[in-house]
């Protein structure tokens, strides 16, 4: 019973995604707009050659900074899990 | 001051994210530095959200820049399209600015005698901070992709603190349950902004909603924000991992985390009041929406009234409180391309909708940091082992009463005056509905009456005869959104007034949000 | 603890690698890589040590609570320079022009100058200390748990 | 100058490997084994963003010392690094629970480690 | 201030709190007109349980479970059908997530 009803969701899922992904448009030839501007104007305003780091940390900096944040989430997450539950004598 | 007022955007996410950042370096100065440290400054971050607040309401939205020359400069000179992140804080996103930083005030003061004795506090304390970093980033950012990154911070942390206590083994269960549904639903969220930018190459919200065309390609992006949000908010049927990571959260936390499915719950209305209003049709999304809602008030209650273990009961109330709000935005949703049913009831069943979220808020996360308390001195979550907790416990009686009658709907509190809106609107868009929604309300109370019965009335248990009152900083804490109820209480008409109103029409109104990006329409 | 020969070609490696990593942070503004890349390949030189020498070894020499104080200070550095800007605005790139990496490079395919980029290559190197500290601080202490070793707090 | 690739068979991998990575979801009840769909989907994601900004014959956006010709979008791939590094703090912390939970309760299927219910 | 006004309905919590008070008056005042025989301490305070012995005060609270407990017989086959998807297994979940979105699909791109 589940099993049927899971394979029929997925199925039309997946079909209704191959659909978007055909009625994508052709590969190879993307709307560009928002890059042009970048690739043209990256040296000029943030000073490198390497126009992927300028958009990582001048124009979409605050995506990296939330990125690194992420990264910082979860090491503290992972060292807080990982915890001494008692507390050691001396420290106190 | 005024230099306050320009950079107040960014400096509310930034200064708790320094914090972040700090304390694990501070922590080495001893506890009380740290704990004077964190108090401090989310009391001056409440002060900027205030300044934010207060210029908002004087002149309209602001936006915010990140990296460009001056902040208002959203697109580059004599270029069409926005290039860089901004912030655009507008009525919605500084309503639930002040919703969430009220009462992520109240659980950090809660906190501070919690943790007290446990270790890892430093890092506690740091996921906290990352934890409201993640609420406030994801309501103030008007950028799609940032609006993700900000959606996994909170998930993360969310899910670190749900895990806290470890020694307990339902605890981590419940923050793998936590971190799974919501790694996949914000991964679900990016398949769809990828789509929204292959077609139209561009990752600003305002800029999105401007050259929208409605296909099926950005139909099927639709569900999948849609739903995704739905699976973070909590909805009927995607609502079974709260009451697991609800009931395991330690205090302080679990009010967070509810706050973060209500900024789940703004991401969706952004995304189906401002990505796709406009000229396209919102019958349908807005009855998917207006589903979601009943099935969530009924289910949400029924169950509630069912389970014997206290937490769980409250996230199955949480859950059906949430019902309220989806069904009031709803139903503003399904009408808004019929200006006359939006002016008859619809912008009626905004404003109660809204108002609930910041109600529900208060009095639920108040009635979670109770049963925390309870915990905290009896051990248990189980009601069938309390019992004649009022005789010792005085302060956490009174608080719990006070949430009951208003969670419950009982006039003269906060919940009957949003609830009331809700009735009164929805029953004129569909009775059936309205009448739902009063059923819900009469289980609710019965089922807190059951709490009420058995965890505090009755004879002095033996076992609980040196039951003490909690330490201050909990009855602080929660007294902060105790008074915060009264107020509201005694004052709804100021409160939808001031905030409640510019919220609903800063979601009614596309054109403006769009206008502070793009310049004017032509 | 693997086996002797292991032990010595990953202590010799381990220099390289680092060198290596190093050199993608610093270089990130102007060939292919940056912070995270090179932080990712110190940060595998550091498994690589775990794997040869066994977590109580790398524990003697290498604790998760200095880990955590030098990745706070990468991300202090980071956000630092997010903030430095906020003479104009947050992020600003206000390095642009000065002394210190502020050369402009000119328009169109060129040789490439490290001297340049503004605030970028101060980020790099923040967000390069971070990412290195922050996965070893990850594998470390994953190997710790599963070898029954007890943390500090 | 590449040819033209039909079928948009880049965007159908993606597709598929989205539905590989839910197919997991559904069916497999190893913890382990839903992590590792957290990582599938994540990768599917990913092609499909760096799939988005293909340009046909573009060459890498550095202008360091780069032969002539138009450039790939640099957004897709500033996209697709952030979302990598998040992928592997998320998994990093599933990973954690994970053992957490087989050190609780002694297995990591979904049905027989399971406390909360109802 | 504290009048909310909208649609057809009014709500002011001031006004219905002095109708509270004004009722609680009235019922204190015809509670003083009660008679005065009732005294504590007395053997009119004890629990008369049709003479059986009545057992001390710990075990006279009813535990959670027990409470409507009528109200869940009748709603047996309910909460039945309630329990059955509320398995705790994470795949149960997914299962809902993706069954709403290929519906959500479903209906949005047949309405559009």
């Amino acid at each position: 019973m589940r099993q049927v009803f899971a394979w029929f969701v997925l199925i039309t899922l997946v079909a209704f995604l191959i659909t978007g992904a055909l009625l994508m448009h052709p590969f190879g030839y993307p709307p560009s707009d928002m890059d042009d501007y970048m690739i043209a104007n990256s040296q000029a305003e943030t000073a490198n050659n390497n126009v992927v780091a300028a958009v990582l940390f001048d124009y979409r900096g605050l995506d990296t900074l939330g990125e690194a944040t992420v990264l910082f989430t979860a090491v503290t997450g992972v060292l807080m899990l990982f915890r001494a539950l008692k507390r050691k004598e001396n420290k106190l | 001051m005024e230099y306050l007022t320009v950079h107040s955007p960014i400096l509310i996410v930034a200064i708790p994210l320094l914090a972040a950042f700090i304390i694990p370096l501070l922590s080495r100065l001893g506890s009380k530095v740290r704990d004077t440290f964190n108090v401090s400054l989310l009391g001056f971050v409440t002060f900027l959200v205030a300044i934010l607040a207060i210029d908002i309401y004087a002149n309209g939205a602001r936006i915010y820049t990140l990296g460009a020359s001056v902040p208002e400069l959203a697109r580059p000179e004599g270029y069409m399209v926005p290039v860089r992140i901004m912030f655009q804080v507008d009525g919605i996103s500084i309503f639930m600015g002040l919703t969430i930083t009220v009462v992520a005030l109240a659980a950090l003061v809660y906190s501070l005698q919690f943790v007290k004795n446990e270790t890892g506090q430093d890092r506690f304390y740091s996921l906290f901070m990352l934890l409201y970093v993640g609420m406030i980033g994801l309501v103030f950012t008007g950028d799609m992709f940032n609006l993700f990154v900000f959606l996994e911070i909170l998930s993360i942390a969310g899910a670190g603190l749900a895990s806290y206590r470890v020694n307990l083994a339902d605890a981590v269960e419940g923050g793998f349950k936590y971190i799974v549904i919501s790694a996949v639903s914000a991964l679900l969220v990016l398949f769809a902004i990828g789509i929204l930018y292959g077609q139209y190459n561009l990752l600003s919200i305002a800029a999105l909603a401007n050259t929208m065309q409605f296909n099926t390609l950005d139909m099927i992006a639709l569900a999948m924000l849609a739903i995704a949000f739905v699976m973070k908010l909590a909805g009927v049927p995607l609502h079974m991992w709260a009451p697991d990571t609800y009931a395991v959260a330690p205090a302080g936390i679990t009010p967070m985390i509810y706050m973060s499915s209500a900024a789940s719950m703004y991401a969706l209305y952004r995304v189906t009041f401002t990505l796709y209003g406009g000229q396209f049709d919102t019958m349908p999304i807005g009855w998917v929406v207006i589903i979601l809602g009943v099935l969530s008030m009924f289910i949400g209650v029924m169950m509630a009234i069912y389970q014997t273990d206290i937490k769980r009961l409250m996230a199955y109330h949480a859950i059906s409180q949430s019902g309220y709000m989806l069904l009031g935005v709803g139903v503003g949703l399904a009408v808004l391309t019929d200006p006359v049913a939006l002016a008859n009831y619809g912008r009626d069943a905004m404003n109660g909708g809204i108002f609930h979220i910041i109600n529900n808020a208060l009095y639920k996360g108040m009635l979670f940091l109770t049963a925390e308390a309870i915990f905290f001195r009896i051990g248990t979550r189980d009601l069938n082992k309390m019992g004649g907790l009022a005789h010792n416990m005085k302060w956490t009686t009174i608080f719990f009463i006070i949430g009951a009658l208003a969670i419950s709907g009982i006039p003269p509190f906060n919940g009957f005056a949003s609830k009331l809106l809700i009735y009164e609107s929805v029953f004129r868009f569909n009775p059936l509905l309205s009448i739902i929604a009063m059923f819900v309300s009469l289980v609710t109370l019965a089922s807190f009456t059951k709490v009420f019965y058995s965890a505090f009335t009755g004879p002095e248990m033996p076992a609980y005869r040196e039951v003490r009152e909690v330490p201050k900083s909990m009855i602080i804490g929660m007294g902060i959104m105790v008074a915060c109820i009264i107020f509201f209480s005694i004052f709804p008409g100021l409160v939808v007034d001031t905030i409640v109103a510019p919220a609903t029409d800063a979601l009614i109104d596309q054109a403006s949000y769009i206008n502070g990006v793009m310049g004017a329409a032509p | 603890m693997l086996s002797k020969i292991v032990r010595t070609i990953s202590n010799q490696l381990i220099l390289f690698i680092l060198i290596f990593g190093l050199y993608i942070i610093m270089h990130g503004h102007v060939t292919p890589g940056g912070g995270f890349q090179g932080g990712a390949v110190v940060a595998s030189g550091v498994v690589m040590l775990i794997a040869a020498f066994g977590s109580s070894e790398i524990k003697k020499s290498l604790r998760e609570s200095h880990l955590s104080v030098v990745e706070s200070s990468g991300a202090l550095i980071f956000i630092g320079m997010a903030f430095a800007g906020m003479g104009t605005i947050f992020f600003y790139n206000f390095l642009v022009g000065t002394p210190v990496f502020g050369g402009i490079p000119p328009t169109g395919p060129n040789p490439g100058n490290v001297w340049t980029g503004g605030v970028i290559p101060l980020m790099n190197f923040g967000v390069g200390l971070k990412v290195m500290a922050g996965l070893s601080a990850i594998v470390l202490a994953m190997a710790l748990f599963s070898s029954g070793e007890e943390m500090e707090e | 100058m590449m040819q033209y690739i039909p079928f948009n068979i880049p965007f159908v991998a993606a597709a598929l490997l989205v539905g590989v990575a839910l197919f997991i979801f559904l069916f497999k009840r190893n913890l382990i084994k839903i992590v590792m769909g957290v990582a599938i989907l994540s990768s599917g994601v990913n092609l499909f963003l760096i799939a988005l900004g293909y340009r046909a014959g573009g060459v890498a956006p550095i202008y360091t010392a780069t032969p002539e010709g138009v450039m790939v979008l640099p957004v897709p791939q500033a996209l697709t690094l952030t979302n990598i590094v998040i992928t592997v703090s998320v998994i990093a912390l599933m990973l954690t629970m994970v053992m957490y939970i087989y050190r609780h309760m002694g297995d990591i299927d979904a049905k027989k480690s399971r406390l909360l219910k109802g | 201030m504290s009048v909310l006004m909208y649609g057809y309905a009014v709500w002011s919590p001031i006004v219905w709190l002095v109708a509270l008070l004004v009722l609680a008056a009235i019922a204190l005042y015809v509670r003083s007109r009660g008679q005065k025989r009732y005294k504590k301490g007395t053997a009119q305070t004890d629990v008369f349980l049709s003479g059986i012995q009545v057992p001390p005060a710990e075990q006279r609270h009813i535990p959670a479970h027990n409470i409507y407990w009528g109200f869940f017989e009748a709603l047996k086959g309910f909460y039945s059908t309630m329990m059955r998807p509320h398995t705790g297994i994470i795949n149960d979940y997914m299962l809902w997530l993706v069954a709403i979105i290929a519906l959500t699909v479903l209906i949005l791109v047949l309405t559009s």
